[in-house]
């Protein structure tokens, strides 16, 4: 706003992106998880500054979560294994997208099942609610039929839960990859070929903690995920990964990112739009401030579109 | 609850670690209840990254805010160091707060240690409804080192009980011990104010704080810590195993619960107490 | 040194430990690629107060590396592309080796090929060297025969790469896990039913930076090595994974040490001993300053024996 | 080289970013050679994590070293905030160092920027040893705010020729145009003495340095940056491709380099000029 009476209108960028068939204001979301279901967050910044938000992941029935400790600070970053704790479709409906539906913004809503029926039922009832605008499907949870192995882990088991999901949800879908893999590469393809419309990359990495006077793990589950500017190398590796090789849907870039610098780092590595996770606790109101930031940075760098910005990475190959 | 920015404007150690950081441009935190906190973040990179919470010690007219901290890591360390004109950045007033003081309660705060600034403030606030001197405060750490502000505790029209672990200052032992002999000494004054005890600090003080207040069937409070991140409820991190639900947050539904709610899932007498004792 | 003054004799905690073969004056050794071959240290720590170094990363014949910038900071790291220059066996031999032989600690030599002919030929002329106690063999490097994918990525070519080695390496032989896995457990069980005495875990991250201005990769080959802090939850995750599934060969911890409590959390992971990698860059003198640490916290927690601190987690399962 | 742990006893602020760091405790640096460096780290945590290399301004007795430093990044500008009695980590003398005056060459000091304190130490020990006047400095910047220590390096005996890309103070240009108006005075003046250049500054100041120099057949030295995470030889990380080798390391070859030896890789100069033009 400020920023804009400096210059003369028509000089101002543009900022507007689409991204797995979603248009947004500019290419900053807010990511699931670390924005609960926006609500809070409207005291603390404007929310329609914001491109979208991403919900708290919800799953067909409210989970409790995981014993505490549920989270512990680690350089640079921080370990979650909150559990999935979310209030279900039915209370989301009820309880929360009431206000979503007026805030300003778009809205993705991030969602799970522990079993295939789940995923496809949670994201037929999701997507079938006025005011979702898309959902992003979280696969980094355990498979229990698989021996708890993540279903994002396998790019053809990802493949068919993205189909059966794809099949059922007629509002764009994203799926959410896991980092926790050799080969994002096959993953994202995967998903591209099975009727995806956007990857996002990338999910909290398994890490771990100790306490050395106790001996115990920091988080009561042992591992966590680890999320925070201590990732943000791995998560641009991989979206430059996945763009390189022209997988043909989009990528929301996810992984560290605490300012507008961090931003369009991501863009340039190939993504359409990036989302904001840890840095909301560290600074609450960041989301807004790094959509100025990237404005500023167009200006400053003569970019009269952002959309000029992505996937123009000069590697000199 | 507003987010913002806040300047050091005094700092001021009082010894043993703890220090006291007046804040300027406070404006947002007038009529902050007593048990409140924020969440604060210094000017200092990413190393330590997220805010810490911190209790209102008090907050007065003009945008002033004091902190009572004690520097047990990276944060606080960095905080002792902050200068007069340090820009610190601010969420807050968080959480529930303490029951307001009642005319018909006479309320015992116990505090344990770094647990003092709640109930500093709710002394506070008692004093200034004129109800100061129908409560107690009853404050305990190791030694008498870490009993600070007792000038202005006592300022604030509340009788002061002490108790130091190495005896060095008030009753030799721990808090909870002299928590008993002023509930043996109200019941025998047989007062006609009901007792009520709030309490903040170490978490086996707590449990056992509640034990007591259970075992006589008096109303308590306990002020909760866990590990925060968001400090707003979004991110789930600071949960506590509850009684009415599976669990609670303490940066939202507490950090002030009542006693019944947390302590189901507190651990026995016994391993609290040998484990307070190892150390 | 001075704090054995403060304590009667009798009193100070056994530091020492064994680890795939060898036998260490105490769990702290030093990272490859960060310590050079141990002479430019000598002028800043006692190298004698170390449990052991392990070298820059030898191949049979020397090699340049690759083009600058190599290394950029990252939130709590660093990314690198040094491109395993080196000396190559001869020089190594001849320039190196002297200085090592008197250095007062153990010797791993880390070392490499870009063929399996040049990993057996490597290992089995390093071996025959008098001074050198062990070798460390890294198996992150691209495998040119399989389209540039790392050797250590996939469990069958790491197996048969680790028979062929030790076949003809009759010292003990430890294997370097590529944390850029989904599968950290079925790398480690391929080195143990391959032959190896040890594996050590981890090597960097692959991850990139970004300079928005210029719109290049801060690292010339645009892909680089993450390392430092940042990734130390989840290289003690990836040590406790294998721990937990009691793979029967012992596993030296690195990644992100910067302290004795760090060194600890990895011992309680699961570590028998550790590495401390880019702390040497922040700190030169760090590595001998976490063997006392270490030695502190034992006495201060009443460890008579860094053993005991071995897979002591308890995680109570 | 020696690591050891040095106190700030003075920050002198230059303006412009621009500050000396006076650090005392650095014995260990007596007798560092001028274009020799030291890896500095506060006390400040892990952000940033590695040392910043820094050249060395001046070296004194008991003890005194002094820096001089701007302000670009997190790690420049935590040194800029450092307060006296801040304690430094110090990793040094490191590098080579520029070759030592001599009575029969005249040295023309090439200085773009913060790229004065090698150049700085070289004329003050040229000073030292009575041969300051036989040699002169030119010192160019963007503009005067950025030439700093002006009546420090003046009382070091050294002629002074200033350059200015806004004109502000000195020639209107670059400090290559004064470079090349020097040679051209001094080929008129058909000195006795040989001719050499040192250079530091700016990646496309010293390859234009670099070339005016080959273009004249004057012996040259370039005081090279790379980003460096070790400073003594062992990461590999500051490599240079070079002439006689394919890569040197900036900290252990260098920073100085005989021209020759870098300017292989040079760009050519219509790009160098059009990008620096571009700025
Ligand atoms: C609601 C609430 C109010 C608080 N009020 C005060 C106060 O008024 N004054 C005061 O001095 N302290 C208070 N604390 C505790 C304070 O937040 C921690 O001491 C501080 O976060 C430690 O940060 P650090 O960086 O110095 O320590 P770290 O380096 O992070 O850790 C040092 C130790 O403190 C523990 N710790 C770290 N963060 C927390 C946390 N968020 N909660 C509990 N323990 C933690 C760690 O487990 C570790 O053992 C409060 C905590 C809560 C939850
Ligand atoms: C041998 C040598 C001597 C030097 N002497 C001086 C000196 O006397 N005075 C002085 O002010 N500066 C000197 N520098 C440059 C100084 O090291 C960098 O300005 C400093 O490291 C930047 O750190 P920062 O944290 O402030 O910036 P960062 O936040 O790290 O980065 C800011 C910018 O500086 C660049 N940069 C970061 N580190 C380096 C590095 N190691 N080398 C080159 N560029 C870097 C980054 O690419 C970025 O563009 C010297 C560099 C070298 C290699
Ligand atoms: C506390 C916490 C809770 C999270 N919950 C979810 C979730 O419910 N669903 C999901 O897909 N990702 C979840 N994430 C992952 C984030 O959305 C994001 O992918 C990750 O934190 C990396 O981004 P960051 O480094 O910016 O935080 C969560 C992350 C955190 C820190
Ligand atoms: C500059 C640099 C060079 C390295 N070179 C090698 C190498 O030659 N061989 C190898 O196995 N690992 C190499 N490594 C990896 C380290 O030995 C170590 O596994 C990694 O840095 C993680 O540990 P850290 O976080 O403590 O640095 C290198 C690391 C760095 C930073
Ligand atoms: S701190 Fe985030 S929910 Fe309480
Ligand atoms: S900085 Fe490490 S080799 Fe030069």
């Amino acid at each position: 706003m400020t920023s804009s009476l400096d210059t003369r209108e028509e000089e101002a960028p543009a900022l507007h992106t689409t991204c797995g068939g979603i248009e947004f204001r500019n290419p900053v979301l807010t990511a699931s998880g670390t924005f609960g279901y926006g609500e809070e967050f409207d005291a603390l910044l404007s929310l329609r500054s914001l491109g979208g938000l991403v919900t708290k992941g919800i799953s067909p029935q409210p989970r409790l979560g995981n014993p505490p400790p549920r989270i512990c600070e680690t350089a640079a970053g921080m370990l979650n294994s909150i559990g999935l704790e979310n209030v279900g479709v039915e209370a989301f409906a009820r309880e929360k997208l009431p206000f979503l539906r007026s805030c300003g913004t778009r809205v993705l809503v991030n969602f799970f099942g522990t079993t295939f029926d789940e995923y496809v039922d949670c994201g037929a009832r999701l997507a079938a609610l006025d005011g979702v605008d898309g959902l992003e499907m979280n696969v980094s949870c355990p498979n229990i039929k698989q021996g708890g192995i993540e279903f994002g882990r396998d790019p053809t088991v990802l493949g068919d839960l993205v189909k059966a999901c794809r099949a059922v949800v007629r509002k764009p879908l994203w799926v959410k990859l896991t980092p926790n893999t050799s080969d994002i590469v096959s993953l994202a393809r995967a998903c591209a070929d099975n009727g995806a419309d956007a990857v996002s990359i990338i999910n909290t990495i398994t890490g771990m903690a100790i306490d050395v006077r106790t001996r115990r793990p920091k988080i009561a589950t042992v591992f966590g995920g680890l999320s925070g500017p201590a990732i943000k190398p791995i998560a641009l590796r991989m979206v430059h990964q996945v763009r390189r090789e022209k997988i043909p849907i989009p990528i929301c870039g996810i992984g560290g990112i605490q300012d507008g610098i961090d931003a369009i780092e991501f863009l340039l590595a190939g993504a359409s739009c990036v989302q904001v996770g840890t840095q909301s606790f560290v600074d609450p109101a960041s989301a807004e401030r790094i959509v100025r930031e990237i404005e500023e940075h167009c200006r400053a760098q003569g970019v009269s579109d952002v959309g000029e910005l992505i996937g123009a990475l000069e590697t000199g190959k | 609850m507003r987010y913002f920015d806040a300047r050091v404007i005094e700092n001021r150690s009082l010894g043993g670690g703890y220090f006291v950081l007046r804040l300027g441009g406070c404006e947002s935190l007038t009529g902050s209840r007593p048990g409140q906190f924020v969440m604060l973040r210094g000017d200092w990179g990413r190393d330590p990254l997220l805010p810490r919470p911190l209790s209102l010690l008090s907050v007065a007219h003009e945008g002033r805010a004091d902190l009572l901290v004690k520097v047990v890591g990276k944060g606080t360390a960095l905080m002792e160091r902050s200068p007069p004109g340090s820009r610190v950045s601010v969420l807050g007033p968080l959480g529930n707060g303490f029951p307001v003081p009642s005319a018909d309660v006479a309320d015992l705060l116990v505090a344990g240690g770094v647990g003092l600034p709640p109930l500093f403030m709710q002394a506070e606030s008692a004093g200034r409804l004129g109800m100061a001197n129908g409560s107690e405060m009853l404050y305990g750490a190791r030694t008498s080192r870490d009993l600070v502000l007792l000038g202005e505790i006592r300022a604030l029209g509340i009788a002061l009980r002490l108790a130091t672990e190495d005896g060095s200052l008030g009753r030799r032992g721990r808090v909870t011990d002299e928590l008993e002999a002023r509930l043996d000494h109200w019941r025998a004054a047989a007062s006609p104010r009901r007792l009520r005890i709030m309490a903040c600090g170490p978490r086996e003080m707590l449990w056992a704080v509640g034990r007591i207040a259970q075992s006589c069937d008096i109303e308590c409070y306990l002020s909760m810590e866990e590990q925060m991140a968001c400090g707003i409820g979004v991110c789930l991190g600071c949960a506590v195993a509850a009684r009415t639900r599976p669990y609670l947050y303490v940066c939202k539904h507490g950090p002030v619960f009542p006693a019944a709610e947390v302590m189901a899932y507190a651990p026995a007498a016994s391993t609290s107490q040998s484990e307070g004792g190892a150390q």
